[in-house]
């Protein structure tokens, strides 16, 4: 499903964010990416949804190769590949379901399923109650949910959460883990970037990487 | 309502003050164009008046029979180019001569020949006072025998004809100037409004948006931008000549097809500069 | 380098679109001003030519004193309004009609006194040449004993009087027309301009920046695009205005004040609205 | 030092964020400000940074008082209240020691003075690498770091740090925690914001306070 060969990846003045990065993870996986502030992590995501092409090697995601897929042809990449910013990237003068409405409004759904899709998405991650208010007169934990929705609101292929649960309190966070699991059994891949040691420490049968200063450092599925 | 039409309408209730800013600014530049286009006519007119004064005046010998003069009159009259032929009889000359120039008052009285010739006064069609059709026209009338001078007032159309040139010209490089201007102006503010909204452009690619699908509400906003400036342009250009006419000077409104013209520039721009900005912003991210 | 001045250097390194596009607006808006002022110079300049042209012609009694006339003509060239005075004597006059006025050279040939009259004429200053000034000199003339007559082309003069007044209205009309949609327009660029970076205005509040340091930067940043658009119109202006007169005719430039003055203009018109707005988003935060 | 008297606080379209809270935190006290989601904690701090007025009560901070200070007048509090925004909010198009820089800028210090604390600043929180990247060329954690570097730059009276630690690893955690104990040792008084009870329980001494759709429901003080 997501496979990365040797990949490498260079900011113009900054140099070298990722060095010979390899993975493969398959259908129906679990995975916590972590690691340090500044290891990599966003990187490794962004090249996997393709927002930036690697320097050296090749990502392939769901038949998708950086190498060959089109600039205009990557969204439909994006709509298999849901994404959970680290900074939640909502769009600004909207309302919570307006933000998640434009996720599958943007496939053409017809709009009675998208406002039924959206109803259901904001109760999942608890936050029915603020289905109207804007962005700007959301908490940060309740924004981070909003962005979770959106990226949930295909009912992608693959979903990527960059520290997805950063503005949320322990309970709310294992509400979240737990939806993804229980999607992650229906067939989807996850991937999540965390600092959280204590939250892959609770789910024992979750593959977690490691990765410091741009490299792969511990890869439990390896050691296997 | 389709979905590129429902966005396109919400940008101007999210952000207020961004379409109000820019629509206000597509006024004011297609105003500026209004505004030389009402002159520009105007003057155009005030030198179609002037140019109505275009005649030709044939002298006539004293020799010359009636009826002979009457045929020619006829000839002339039916060509495509004029407008009007009429004939002073050499008493009508006397008679204007003695009404007009009180100086020779004294010496017409003192003489009993009257030594005025007859004449025949033509005036041009209004599309047809060209210099050409007035040459054509003196080396027609010095042609027949009984015509013993031809006068236009050579040196008074050719001030005329030269006002026509440079207002023409004038109006071309300063309407150019003004219309180009007007353009860049739209062109901009349109630019302007999307560079402010980058970021969700590039939200919006993130989410799975096609690039046609995020370009068509801001086409969209372009296009109700520009018709709003425009008919704002209109309303304040229509206010101006209204203010100029009640408290000036007569003035003339300029004409139906201008308007409308202007109208579909200013829209048309506004998805133009739309199309330019989105693009450029869907490049990156 | 002070802050406030760095930073608004700055600004156009960090969001060169933005800073670009805006010095743009402004340069086209000053641009439409610039082309009317070149317009209307012109215009102004063509219409006191023709204005050079007003004189007043006394024609005097054949029974006048050659010394009594030379007396009263150094009086009047003595008057500060008076630019010229020339005497035509009765043959002059007669030389005159024979060579502009063929249609009479019978008449005039066959006369054995000369009938027509000697003849004062006077031209006034360029800026003495007022409706009032020729009425006086008018009356004054008349006053002579000797003087039989004074004309003045009463008409004419009465038509460039009118052409002169219609002039200046339609350049206050047009002019203010654009001036204000110029004003506004530059206005309106700053403004959305700074709207696109109200975010970090109020950052800098919530940093504990005081009111007037925030402000400092922007007002320079207008300032500077002010200053940057006021000189890009000039450079347009200047360009069309050599542009037409190596290619189409004969054009003088703006007065040196004018467009100092335009610059200025522009200056103070990027720091007000900066001004404006940079106080509306400090108001929020 | 902070003195909040029955306030609360009314958005337009969302009825109460915060109803009668009432608590003071005095000179010296390092505080833990905990609560779900969207239970108020951000909504306090912003009232404490008088960046929001209550609708009812009063604020005190520091000598400013909510009731009469002008809002010309709010920037002498700020500087003496430094602020790490849940969302950072940096200067963007500007880099991370430019950002530090601003906040001394502002207070008129002298060129040299500001490089040399600025540097001091970054490698406290341990971006002294990253000092010339742009904003934008952080990453997460790094962006936070700034945040707070730039916070503690006038060395404030009080450092209110909204989820200060969100996108943080563990050990930076700590080493950001254990550096507001040192700056608190020398008399500033510290209110953080934060839903990682782990976090809070390792500082037993702290004062911790837990909030609940808009009211302080556990203040540690108060049981003494
Ligand atoms: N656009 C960019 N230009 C230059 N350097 C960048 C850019 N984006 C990231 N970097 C650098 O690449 C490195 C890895 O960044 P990345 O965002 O992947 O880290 P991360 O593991 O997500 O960290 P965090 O946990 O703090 O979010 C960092 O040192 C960062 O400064
Ligand atoms: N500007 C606003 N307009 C309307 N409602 C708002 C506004 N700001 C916050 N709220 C609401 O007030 C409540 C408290 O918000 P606050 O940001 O204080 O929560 P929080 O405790 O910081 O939550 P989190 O841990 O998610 O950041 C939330 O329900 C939020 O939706
Ligand atoms: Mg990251
Ligand atoms: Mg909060």
């Amino acid at each position: 499903m997501i496979k990365l060969t040797n990949v490498s990846k260079e900011y113009p003045r900054r140099g070298l964010a990722l060095t010979d990065v390899s993975f493969h993870v398959r259908k129906g996986e679990f995975v916590f990416l972590t690691g340090h502030s500044g290891a990599g992590k966003t990187s490794t995501l962004r090249l996997i949804h393709m927002a930036e092409r690697p320097t050296s090697g090749e990502v392939r995601v769901s038949g998708f190769s950086s190498e060959r897929t089109r600039d205009s042809e990557i969204w439909k990449l994006r709509r298999k590949v849901g994404f959970v910013f680290q900074d939640f990237r909502l769009l600004p003068h909207r309302t919570a379901s307006e933000n998640v409405a434009f996720a599958l409004e943007v496939t053409g759904a017809p709009r009675r399923e998208v406002r039924m899709r959206v109803q259901r998405l904001l109760t999942q991650v608890g936050l029915s109650a603020k289905a109207e208010a804007y962005v700007h007169e959301l908490s940060g934990g309740e924004q981070q949910r909003v962005a979770i929705a959106r990226a949930l609101a295909t009912e992608p292929l693959v979903l990527l959460a960059d520290e997805p649960t950063g503005n949320l309190d322990e309970f709310a966070t294992r509400g979240i883990i737990d939806l993804f699991r229980d999607i992650n059994r229906l067939g989807m891949v996850v991937v999540t970037a965390t600092h959280d040691l204590g939250l892959v420490r609770s789910y024992p049968d979750a593959r977690v990487m490691e990765m410091k200063e741009g490299t792969i450092v511990y890869d439990s599925a390896r050691l296997e | 309502m389709p979905y590129a039409l429902r966005e396109a309408l919400a940008a101007f209730r999210r952000t207020p003050v961004l379409t109000g800013l820019s629509s206000a600014m597509v006024a004011l530049a297609l105003f500026v164009t209004g505004l030389f286009g009402l002159a520009t006519h105007n003057i155009r007119r005030a030198i179609e008046q002037v140019e109505q004064r275009v005649e030709i005046v044939a002298y006539i010998r004293d020799d010359a029979g009636r009826a002979e003069v009457a045929v020619a009159e006829d000839e002339i009259r039916a060509l495509p180019e004029v407008l009007e032929v009429r004939y002073f009889s050499k008493d009508d000359a006397l008679e204007v001569a003695r009404r007009e120039l009180p100086e020779f008052q004294e010496i017409l009285a003192g003489v009993d020949v009257n030594p005025l010739p007859a004449s025949m006064e033509i005036q041009l069609r209004p599309g047809s006072r060209t210099q050409e059709n007035v040459s054509a026209l003196v080396a027609r009338m010095s042609a027949y025998p009984f015509v013993e001078e031809v006068r236009y007032g050579r040196e008074w159309l050719d001030k005329v004809f030269l006002m026509r040139r440079v207002g023409a010209a004038a109006a071309g490089v300063l309407g150019s100037g003004f219309a180009v201007a007007g353009v860049l102006i739209v062109g901009t503010a349109v630019r302007i409004a999307i560079f402010a909204r980058r970021e969700e452009i590039q939200v919006m690619r993130l989410v799975g948006a096609r690039d046609s699908f995020i370009r068509g509400p801001f086409l969209l906003e372009g296009l109700l931008t520009g018709l709003m400036g425009s008919l704002g342009a209109a309303a304040l250009t229509y206010v101006t000549y209204v203010t100029v006419r009640y408290s000036l000077f007569n003035v003339a409104w300029i004409p139906g097809a201008w308007v409308g013209g202007g109208i579909a520039v200013g829209a048309l721009l506004g998805v133009l500069a739309s199309l330019i900005s989105v693009r450029r912003y869907l490049e990156g991210a």
